[in-house]
């Protein structure tokens, strides 16, 4: 529609919606149906032994198929963190949120996902609780989608066991 | 074995908010300003090589259709490169590699972004791959802050002496940007304005992040017969470096990076560059946050892993310390993002030959310019001197 | 759609203001009017239609604007008949290129105003050359639909 | 003049919707390219890919997702939007530089996962004009090919020869995306979309990954002992807006014109053996025929009457089946440098030609009624 912004220019508005359909494919669909029972999977690559996760079909530094998969824990250690205050588009929850770096024990690379299940509006809080090393737990969604938000997100399990 | 190649033109547009003119109209400005400044026609270009960054932030895809008459591309071999935030650098790599591989003797490279026709930070939520990480990088800072972080972290490196540092750039970026007469913002803050500025993503604060610009850059590559028959002294690639990281973060090492660790060796060892410090003389370093800066100066080799803050407050990459970043004002005053990164060797290209006007660093013999994509995953160096 | 095999559908929805400039807003200002502005180059002397903010052929601006058709002769045409994305009416509609009287550029836009279920009476009717006229919509919005479609004299 | 580049080894995927995740998809169409060229990852110098966002399921700066699924991992690469024979010709240029000795180019389009094409070229429009007549490239197509009928009073018939021509060529292509047999009647028959545009000569949305290695002379001779090299290369682009163009005078024309000039080739007709055109739409394949020199301009229709243009004739024009047979629209220039390559190493199996092939063309072009073309001239 042709209007004009505030600095008085004359401006056409408008919106774009294109529509997407993206195959999962084998890898996807296994590891989120991991998901639904509570199991997050990485897969080992025959050459460098390193464990990937999200589990994947191939090493993309050796440039192997990747066949063999296995479970990780469920608990990990924080490696970097950061705590959104602000809306963006495509956030993945009301902010403030803490988003993370995680190394899942028994994987060797980090599992990106959120860290909550205490009061993040607390600042010294959160300073306090959130530490290179901290040991977090993934806590899970009632309800399964088969999607990465099927953890709402990792718990510090030092926190006094309330439910989170 | 590749032909040197030197860059014999340069142009830009006044870089911000510019709803007054439509795209194309941009984009014309500084393809005018390339010719006037380098005394060639579109008769003399063998090449034209265009990019942006994901079209659809301006809602046409495929933008260098709509763009042809205006890049003065109609008629010519042409061809279009784009990758991610490293899109500027890139461009200027395909020009480089048009020219030394003898396939053409003049090109002319032009980037532009419009982002005020859309909005920048939707447009950058469709590039995290969708299966997995997409809702938590849709925000760079929510990244790049944890980056800073964890930097911070691995080096013990003192909170409030990052803080001031990555303070200490912002109040010298926006001051340069005062005598760059194209860049975006032009207003000076003090150290305690910046380091009280609303929190974005601690400890990212608003003056430690870059704007979103409307702007374009034109740049113009020759073959050395053709470039030392040029009116302007020609800037000479020294060095190219590039290198590209896995695609999910958290498969490699972002702090103690290989991508602007191995892309800067890779263009140093081309250059002959053994000691970037004390050998360079300006270096227009992509600095999207300024604390990305500080990490970037040390993966650069300006200084050992964890030293940057300290050299920063010492003053050493400060206009008039020894090695000046960023002279221009940076990205953190200038962000037109699918020019951004040809903006560095454009400016690099100006001090060189002693043309960059009020911000220009005396002297200026050997310069470095980088562009970032990504989540730090991209990096590309070109390295540009006075002498062939 | 469903397919049979898992996937992710995702929709990329992107908001935008486009500027349209002196030029273009002069162009739509004259729809509104039910005028159509063209503008010459000083340099080759072709009038331009869409009007530019400069020649594509010789690289200078435009300064001089004029008044251009609303009468012209058709040069090309194509009867679109599926339903596309973008489409400007529902088909079935004639999409044309068309060489307004006083200008020396075609001019893309519709022909309509006539039956099109005989599609043998329409190849017969619409030809290259055949001379076409304005017909302006009731309310004009500043867009090139503001002119409804060009008909058949 | 720079060195001589050298096509090594080719890898292609098949186009039907395949399910699979394209990142997958794409590790084995480039690990496929270098183990026949028998090289690893990490050997490999320089990797250019071929890809645009629109074109890419939704996912913006393409090059960020696929890097290294691509083989890029820490490597100094590149990606081409568009056409992505330029990827080719970038590739060619890094080594031509010297600064590497071989590249894997692929060029990506799983079209599956995209809207239809008409809504994908249709944001190529500008915003202020042809957008809002609902331009796309069939529409743009549509009025090409009416102009084309007219003027040089070519038939219908005789463009619908060509997608019975490609259709037929393509049974023979197990990487074809559609593999039926038409009839003429059949197609003159199908729906008039874009009247005088048919349905059936407008081209499918296929996947599609293409991906070659490419090495200098002295390591593409190390490498293969039937390396096919880059003899010419040209591009051109013409204006935007439709009406400023004559629909029937195509940038092709140049950019053949400089592909010939540095392949030294001034009788294209004679010397050319294969050809593999882009012909989304059938007609085009008449007339870029007339653009390249393999006829004189409105003689596309006499051309593909004489037979000339079957894979028996002089001048066998997509044998692979074309476009028409298979549309990934970013990597289809690939895929067609991929068949002259296959062509001339007599590597192509049951549709390789019954005759020596010495020199092959391969054209891609994009753009409303081709406002972008690309020619490489390739020889054995």
């Amino acid at each position: 529609m042709l209007t004009k912004n505030k600095k008085g220019h004359p401006i056409i508005e408008a919106e774009a919606s294109v529509p997407y359909e993206l195959a999962a494919g084998p890898s996807w669909h296994r590891f989120y149906e991991g998901f639904k029972n509570e199991k997050i999977y990485g897969s080992r690559c025959p050459q460098c032994q390193r464990v990937l996760v999200p589990a994947r079909s191939f090493c993309s530094r050796c440039f192997v198929d990747m066949e063999e998969w296995l479970e990780v824990s469920n608990e990990g250690e924080v490696v970097g963190w950061s705590l959104t205050n602000y809306h963006f588009f495509g956030m993945p929850t009301e902010p403030p949120f803490i988003s993370a770096l995680i190394r899942l024990d028994g994987a060797d690379n980090d599992f990106y996902h959120l860290v909550g299940g205490f009061d993040l509006k607390n600042l010294e809080l959160v300073t306090r609780t959130m530490k290179i090393g901290t040991r977090v737990k993934a806590v899970w969604k009632e309800k399964k989608k088969g999607c990465i938000m099927d953890i709402n997100y990792f718990r510090p399990t030092a926190l006094a066991d309330q439910t989170g | 074995m590749a032909r040197a190649v030197g860059i014999v033109g340069v142009g830009q547009t006044r870089h911000g908010h510019r709803s007054e003119v439509t795209y194309p109209d941009l984009i014309r400005e500084a393809v005018l300003a390339a010719f006037d400044d380098s005394g060639l026609t579109p008769e003399d270009i063998e090449g034209v090589v265009y990019g942006s960054m994901p079209s659809m932030m301006e809602g046409v895809a495929m933008n260098h259709f709509y763009f042809a008459e205006a890049l003065r591309a109609v008629g010519k071999p042409f061809m279009r490169t784009e990758t991610c935030g490293t899109t500027g650098i890139s461009l200027a790599f395909t020009g480089y590699y048009w020219v030394a591989s003898g396939y053409a003797d003049v090109v002319l490279v032009v980037g532009s972004e419009k982002m005020h026709e859309g909005d920048a930070q939707a447009t950058m939520s469709t590039v995290p791959e969708p299966f997995y990480q997409r809702p938590f990088v849709s925000g760079a800072p929510g990244y790049y802050s944890m980056l800073s972080q964890q930097w911070m972290w691995r080096y013990n490196i003192p909170e409030d002496k990052c803080r001031d540092a990555a303070a200490r750039l912002s109040v010298d970026h926006h001051q340069d940007a005062i005598l760059n007469r194209w860049s975006h913002i032009k207003q000076t803050f003090t150290m305690d304005e910046v380091k009280n500025s609303p929190v974005i993503v601690y400890p990212i604060r608003l003056l430690d992040v870059c704007p979103t610009s409307d702007g374009a850059c034109a740049v113009i590559f020759a073959s050395e017969d053709k470039a030392k028959k040029m009116r302007n002294k020609p800037a000479w690639v020294k060095g190219v470096g590039f290198r590209g990281d896995e695609q999910i973060i958290g498969d490699s090492d972002r702090v103690w990076s290989e991508s602007p660790i191995g892309a800067a060796r890779q263009a140093y060892k081309m250059a002959g560059v053994t000691n970037p410090l004390a050998e360079l003389d300006v270096a227009e370093v992509y600095n999207p946050f300024t604390f990305i800066e500080l990490l970037h100066f040390e993966a650069f080799g300006f200084c050992e892993p964890g030293q940057a803050s300290e050299l920063t407050l010492k003053g050493t990459f400060a206009r008039g310390g020894r090695l000046p970043c960023a002279p221009s004002g940076g990205v953190l005053c200038t962000n037109p993002i699918g020019a951004t990164a040809l903006i560095r060797p454009a400016e690099c290209a100006l001090q060189v030959t002693g043309r960059a006007g009020e911000h220009q660093v005396e002297g200026a013999e050997l310069a470095l310019a980088s562009g970032l994509g990504g989540a730090n995953q991209f990096n590309g160096v070109m390295i540009l001197g006075a002498e062939l | 759609m469903s397919k049979h095999f898992h996937t992710l559908k995702h929709n990329v929805w992107l908001p935008y203001r486009f500027a349209v400039g002196p030029v273009m807003f002069r162009f739509y200002e004259g729809l509104m009017e039910e005028k159509i502005m063209a503008n010459r180059c000083p340099q080759c002397r072709k009038v331009l239609v869409p009007p530019r903010t400069f020649c594509p052929a010789c690289n200078v601006d435009m300064d001089e604007w004029l008044e251009v058709g609303p009468e012209g002769a058709v040069v090309s045409w194509t009867l679109a008949d599926y339903e596309f994305y973008g489409r400007p009416v529902d088909p079935p509609f004639i999409g044309a290129l068309i060489r307004l009287d006083g200008a020396d550029m075609d001019f893309l836009h519709l022909v309509g105003g006539l039956e099109l279920d005989d599609r043998a009476a329409v190849a017969d009717r619409i030809k290259r050359g055949t001379r076409v006229r304005a017909v302006w919509a009731g309310e004009k919005k500043g867009h090139l639909l503001d002119i409804k479609y060009f008909q058949p004299i | 003049m720079p060195g001589k580049i050298g096509v090594v080894s080719v890898a292609q995927t098949p186009g039907p919707e395949s399910g699979d995740y394209y990142l997958d998809q794409l590790y084995r169409v480039c690990k496929e390219a270098l183990d026949k060229a028998g090289l690893t990852r990490k050997e490999v110098g320089t990797v250019v890919s071929g890809a645009s966002d629109i074109f890419h399921g939704g996912v913006s700066c393409a090059n960020a997702y696929f890097w290294d699924a691509g083989a890029a991992f820490l490597k100094n690469g590149s990606r081409n939007d568009g056409e992505s024979l330029t990827a080719f010709f970038y590739g060619a240029m890094r080594i031509a530089s010297g600064h590497y000795d071989t590249a894997l180019v692929f060029g990506v389009c799983k079209g599956s996962e995209n809207p239809d094409t008409d809504m994908c070229t249709h944001f190529f429009t500008d915003p202020l004009y042809q957008r809002q007549l609902g331009l796309n490239e069939t529409f743009a197509a549509g009025l090409q090919m009416r102009e084309y009928l007219e003027r040089y009073k070519v038939t219908e018939e005789q463009c619908a020869k060509v997608v019975v021509k490609n259709l037929g060529n393509a049974l023979k292509n197990p990487y074809a995306h559609v593999r039926r047999r038409v009839s003429l009647d059949e197609v003159l028959d199908s729906k008039k979309v874009m009247d005088p545009l048919k349905a059936l000569e407008c081209a499918p949305k296929s996947e599609g990954l293409a991906a070659m290695v490419l090495a200098s002379e002295e390591k593409a001779k190390k490498l293969t002992n039937k390396p096919v090299w880059l003899k010419g290369f040209g591009s051109s682009f013409d204006t935007f807006y439709l009406g400023d163009r004559d629909l029937l005078k195509s940038q092709l024309r140049t950019a053949a014109q400089r592909a010939y000039a540095m392949a030294g080739i001034t009788d294209p007709r004679r010397e050319i053996d294969v050809a593999e055109i882009s012909e989304p739409y059938a007609f085009q394949e008449l007339l870029w025929c007339e653009e390249l020199g393999f006829c004189e301009p409105g003689q596309g229709g006499k051309l593909i009457d004489s037979g000339a243009t079957q894979t028996t004739g002089d001048i066998p024009v997509n044998p692979s089946g074309g476009v028409l047979a298979m549309n990934p629209y970013v990597s289809r220039g690939l895929y067609r440098l991929a068949e002259v390559v296959l062509q001339i190493k007599g590597e192509a199996g049951e549709r390789q030609l019954d005759r020596k092939v010495k020199t092959g063309l391969a054209h891609g072009t994009q753009g409303f009624a081709g406002q972008f073309h690309a020619v490489a001239v390739m020889e054995g």
